[in-house]
């Protein structure tokens, strides 16, 4: 156990920064602020108090000694380093300073008015970044390369190249094109390409590429062999601390004295600085809309609320096509219909389910429930009995489905029909008559989804629906319907119930009023409280996202 | 339409070998930019600073079914942090709402170095994942909470939870229905596609970017046959 | 009385007023809840995926009937190899079983998306504005559906084409079409959300019998 | 070899079911069909691994004395109360206990806590709509006018009802046809990526 020097809280033995501020365990190790005094972490640059810079640059001298063990033995571990883009954050930073004397917008602007003439919309090399590949030896391959190269450049380097360079970019080397390495073999072939390239040649590499980045390569070469080893391997070790010093200071010399532009390239005090909570108005504020929804839902049952008035809006298209696919059956058509929906939103979808189950009730289909979700046919089962269904004659359970899209690729690509017993009695489906023509998924007159979540509805129109022509209708949650009426558009659904509202219209039409159509003035009280919330917010002055 | 579709997989495939040579070549095109990416890297940053851990979550959805390219890209996410952390000594925490994913997980600490951080599978049902990942951001106290995937409406459980311990978020789904909450509930948001190209923006890996730059192509393409296709329509010809 | 649907009610309504808590102040049952929630939904989950899956689609078949089902010796090894995953140095061996469901998804995937949206979404935004075809309300109403799965489409722009000022205004168009969209899912959902509030309300009452 | 075999298996593995989706031959269909199956039983072991994770990460947290870690006692008690009742009675996942526990515990608990989704969903409204852009705004206005079609149903004034559908149906519509075509896009690029071997998730 440690205990934090800051708040005292017990720490996991080995922790180097404290479970509850954040603070450093270690503060012997630690570095005191030369300007307020406070303990440093050795790795924090910056003060966590003040925010003073805490180092002055470590001379070149000092990195090399404890960074040799660092160079990557595992060939895998120099691809990995290579492909990370390693002065990034500096690379950021630099973008950030650039943006406080050019805002991003009038940028944009600028390089919008130079390129309009000559800039075509879609043509592949107009579209890179200009960069110039440096004339590169021969020997050497390419995917290093560009890769290398990639990182080293800053992006507000290419930026300022990208204005002043002309747009026609250089045709690649000759080499370049001949080398074109296919991706399969590509781990194979980079590890003994840069292995290859000796370090003489890696010194000799020309710099002035990034005239911007701390120059390692000189110092590799001043030091011999096994140094210069360590310059080649570079953008591994940029990542290790000692390099990563002279980065911030940088920021930190840029930002000294000038507040804003410490803001702008948003080094915030470290650690304990991290707000824990929000602040305490926001939450009185969300616990007051929290209560006053709680009361628009509460009142209205608590009380009772009249019955929908006999205003008669238009009934929405969806439903109009859903009702009339239906309506359209003849008697004794073989209706599959797949509960989809988590059990949890069972609240909205039994609604939506319940009319259309007595409807086909009352046209005489025989039913047959089938389901993605392994609690599903527990929930189909209970709501055909509500409906007042005759188990075996009018439905049949078919039970569940494993595996969302393989489960009903299966079901929608295979010649006979795959599910073979009932699940409450677990019986052939032959055993019963009325079922006893199924043979296949094409037999069914009519597929009728309840889906609570897109990916079982578009599970079943893309998997199902694509291959063979049953007609498809939906229920679903109102938070789909929009969701769902681009397919009603193109005609993959016949028809779309979406949510309890659109249920209620279904029971006006079918002239069956039930729990949509109780429900929905509770509902719809409930949405005008909350529209007068979301104004009331809109109206106030902006908070912490404004 | 079988003809057509597959003629579409062979151009795209084609376009992605083009673009892939070309960003090979080239180097990176020019992305339009994204302000989450960046945040996120700033986010990055101060994770360094604190010493305090990440948290990733890859989404609601698994690998071996439809949703397995919304979840790869979570997984891309979750590999550059994986990558950083292990470069940086940042602990990366991830959360899993689905074994399949997981193990992806396991790989990334195998390749780039445990990190301090754990990994924890959750449940594969949707609210309760959410619900105990928010518990895991309560125990765990990380300074950033980045969500890309394929996400419902859990996300929201997640993302309350995340702003009520004032954690900054980097946030992205693919599902049109959930999108406006992961825009009205996080301040930065990948939405739609945007999540996709998430992997090639951070990484910069070619093979990525050749994604981005063959989707736009298609895109190209696609937007000039749906207009080609009204005016034939409008003018009756088809 | 005491019969276990009756104890199940109490214990649901209780743990359902345990969760509102959380609306209050983050408390200790809250977590304790959540904290059962996720054990008993993993425990169930593994359950379901032995029962109706290894159980019925693997162990079964193999045990019965073994000369047929020989070719499940494959899905057997794959899944196999993937618990090596686990481990921090064999990890590699399940390689092949991930490298097998990523394959599988992402087909799966594309071909969902090429077959159920990609061509049906756009035949159906091909659609015509002739008003002698479809009339003026119709036209319109095409025109708007047009124009605005052009502009997303454009917002969505990776490489560089927005720079022209022509294109930026169709994206800004396509970022408009984007917020109605939203706006219209927003609202949607909490229809969705109020909705499940109220059915969780109306238990509530149901057991207190109000 | 390490390498290669996982990029063989995962392209022809996928090549195959994708081109089910578009050639209709027995053979292939049946093949492809298996695959699917498969992929199934091998998803069903990566549940083992996610058993054995609950199990060591929550053990390893209550044996260092992490924050929270007599939740983790929980997690863990709840889990085997449910694996074990589930073993143990023949029916599994539909014996009496474990559907019990699912009934009156897993149910309700879900279900209400997607319920608080509404006091999220609103409290995220009412911070996100004051963003003072033109963005914001018009997202405000439709949600707005939604909002107001749906409370409409009580009352007489049935336009409102009308322009709430009229928006879900076009200019909605064509925003959603929009995002879902991009995410189409999206999706066939990043499944052809692994599918070519260009994208190795799978690989070290």
């Amino acid at each position: 156990m440690i205990y934090c020097p800051n708040c005292g809280t017990a720490n996991r033995e080995g922790s180097r920064y404290c479970n509850q501020c954040g603070a450093p365990l270690t503060p012997e190790e630690g570095i005191k602020c030369q300007i307020c005094g406070a303990i440093n972490s050795p790795e924090n640059e910056k003060c966590t108090n003040c925010g003073a810079s805490l180092k002055p640059a470590p001379s070149p001298e000092e990195k090399p000694a404890e960074e040799l063990p660092k160079v990557p033995v595992f060939p895998e571990e120099i691809i990995l380093t290579l492909e990370e883009e390693a002065p990034d954050f500096l690379a950021d930073l630099r973008a950030k300073a650039q943006e406080v004397v050019l805002p991003e917008e009038e940028r944009v602007e600028e390089e919008a008015e130079e390129e309009k003439e000559e800039e075509p919309i879609i043509i592949l090399e107009e579209r890179y970044e200009e960069e110039e590949l440096p004339p590169t030896p021969a020997e050497e391959k390419p995917t290093v390369t560009v890769e290398y190269r990639e990182e080293e450049l800053p992006d507000w380097l290419k930026e300022a190249k990208e204005i002043v360079l002309p747009l026609e970019p250089s045709p690649p080397a000759d080499w370049l094109k001949e080398v074109e390495i296919p991706w399969l073999e590509e781990e194979i072939v980079e590890v003994p390409a840069l292995a290859e390239i000796p370090p003489w040649l890696e010194a000799l590499r020309p710099i002035e590429e990034a005239p911007a980045a701390p120059p390692p390569e000189e110092e590799a070469e001043e030091k011999g062999v096994l140094q210069g080893l360590k310059g080649l391997l570079k953008p591994a070790t940029i990542f290790e601390p000692p390099e990563k010093i002279p980065l911030r200071r940088e920021v930190a010399e840029l930002s000294l004295g000038s507040e804003e532009i410490q803001k702008l390239v948003k080094l915030k005090p470290a650690a304990p600085a991290v707000k824990i909570k929000a602040p305490p108005k926001e939450i009185r504020t969300h616990r007051l809309i929290h209560f006053i929804l709680f009361l628009a839902v509460l009142i209205p049952m608590l009380i009772g609320w009249p019955s929908m008035p006999s205003g008669s809006p238009p009934t929405p298209l969806g439903v109009e096509k859903f009702f009339q696919t239906v309506e359209a059956l003849p008697p004794g058509s073989f209706v599959l219909v797949a509960f989809d929906y988590e059990p949890y939103m069972a609240g909205e979808m039994e609604a939506v389910a319940y009319p259309v189950l007595a409807h086909l009730k009352g046209k005489g289909c025989r039913i047959a429930l089938i389901s993605l979700n392994p609690m599903g046919p527990a929930l189909a089962q209970a709501l055909g009995e509500r409906v007042g269904l005759r188990y075996g004659e009018e439905f049949i359970n078919l039970g569940y489905i494993p595996g969302v899209e393989a489960g009903l690729r299966a079901l929608g690509t295979s010649e006979d029909w795959l599910v073979r017993y009932d699940y409450l009695q677990g019986k052939p489906l032959d055993s019963f008559p009325a079922f006893q023509s199924i043979k296949g998924l094409k037999d069914w007159n009519l597929i009728v989804l309840f889906s609570g979540q897109s990916s079982t509805l578009l599970g079943w129109i893309e998997q199902v629906g694509s291959v063979i022509e049953v007609p498809m209708v939906a229920g679903v949650i109102s938070g789909l319907k929009p969701y769902a009426e681009p397919y009603l558009n193109s005609g993959q659904l016949k028809g779309l119930l979406g949510g309890m509202t659109d249920a209620a219209f279904y029971e006006a039409v079918l002239g069956k009023p039930s729990e949509a159509t109780r429900a929905a003035p509770v509902q719809a009280f409930a949405l005008l409280i909350a529209l007068l919330v979301i104004l009331a917010g809109s109206l106030t002055r902006g908070g912490s996202h404004a | 339409m079988n003809e057509l579709s597959v003629a579409f997989l062979l151009f795209f495939a084609l376009f992605l070998y083009i673009a892939f040579i070309e960003v090979r070549i080239r180097g990176k095109p020019n992305l339009r930019p994204m302000p989450a990416l960046d945040f996120l890297k700033e986010g990055l940053q101060r994770a360094i600073e604190s010493g305090r851990p990440l948290h990733v979550s890859p989404g609601t959805g698994t690998v071996g079914e439809k949703d397995t390219a919304e979840t790869l890209a979570g997984l891309g996410l979750l590999e550059y942090a994986h990558r950083q952390g292990g470069l940086y000594g940042i602990p990366v925490t991830s959360t899993f709402f689905h074994p399949t994913a997981m193990l992806s997980g396991y790989d990334f600490k195998r390749r780039f170095g445990p990190t301090g951080g754990r990994i924890y599978f959750i449940a594969p049902e949707r609210g309760i994942y959410a619900a105990g990942a928010a518990e895991v951001l309560k125990n765990e106290r990380p300074i950033l909470n980045l969500a890309l995937g394929p996400f419902g409406y859990e996300f929201l459980l997640l993302s309350e939870a995340a702003e009520s311990y004032g954690l900054d978020q980097v946030a992205g789904a693919t599902d049109p229905a959930v999108l406006p909450f992961v825009y009205s509930s996080t301040e930065h948001s990948l939405i739609g596609e945007e999540v996709f190209a998430a992997k090639a923006y951070l990484s910069k890996e070619p093979k990525a970017l050749a994604g981005v730059i063959a989707q736009d192509v298609m895109r190209f393409i696609l937007i000039i046959g749906i207009t080609v296709g009204v005016i034939l329509k409008t003018l009756g010809v088809i | 009385m005491l019969n276990p649907d009756f104890i199940g009610q109490w214990v649901a309504l209780f743990l359902t007023l345990v969760v509102f808590s959380y609306l209050i102040k983050d408390n200790f049952l809250y977590r304790l809840a959540i904290h059962i929630l996720v054990g008993v939904a993993a425990g169930y989950a593994l359950l379901v995926a032995y029962k109706a899956v290894l159980e019925k689609m693997l162990i079964l078949p193999l045990l019965q009937d073994p000369q047929t089902n020989v070719g499940l010796v494959v899905p057997l090894t794959l899944g196999l190899l993937l618990l090596a995953k686990l481990l921090p140095r064999m990890g590699w061996v399940g390689n092949v079983s991930m490298a097998f469901l990523f394959g599988v998804g992402a087909a799966l995937a594309i071909g969902g998306a090429m077959v159920g949206t990609l061509w049906p979404q756009t035949l159906a935004s091909i659609s015509s504005f002739n008003l002698a075809h479809v009339g003026l309300p119709g036209a319109f109403n095409n025109f708007i559906l047009f124009i605005g799965a052009i502009s997303v489409l454009f917002y969505f722009y990776f490489t560089g084409a927005q720079r022209r000022k022509a294109l930026r205004a169709v994206a800004s168009l396509g970022k408009a079409f984007i917020m109605i969209a939203f706006g219209a899912l927003f609202a949607t959902g909490l229809v969705t959300f109020v909705t499940l509030l109220i059915s969780r309300i109306n238990f509530i009452l149901e057991v207190v019998g109000w | 070899m390490r390498k290669v075999i996982p990029i063989l298996v995962a392209v022809l593995s996928g090549l195959t079911v994708l081109a089910d989706f578009f050639i209709t031959h027995p053979i292939l269909d049946l093949v492809g069909r298996t695959l699917l199956q498969w992929a199934m039983i091998v998803a069903a072991f990566a549940f083992v691994a996610g058993l054995l994770n609950i199990f060591f990460t929550h053990t390893s947290r209550v044996f260092h004395r992490e924050k929270g870690w007599g939740y983790s006692i929980v997690v863990i008690l709840a889990m085997w109360a449910v694996l074990v009742f589930g073993f143990l009675e023949p029916e599994g996942p539909h014996g009496y206990v474990v559907s019990w526990i699912f009934r009156y515990v897993q149910y309700p608990l879900q279900a209400t806590v997607m319920a608080l989704l509404a006091f999220f969903a609103l409290s995220a409204g009412y911070r996100a709509f004051r963003r003072r852009t033109l963005e914001s705004t018009i997202m405000l206005l439709t949600t707005s006018l939604v909002l107001l079609g749906y409370a409409a149903i009580m009352t007489d004034l049935w336009p409102m009802s009308a322009l709430k559908e009229w928006i879900l149906s076009v200019p909605a519509m064509a925003g959603v046809r929009g995002i879902l075509l991009g995410v189409a896009l999206g999706i066939t690029a990043t499944g052809l990526r692994i599918l070519i071997g260009m994208d190795k998730p799978y690989s070290d």
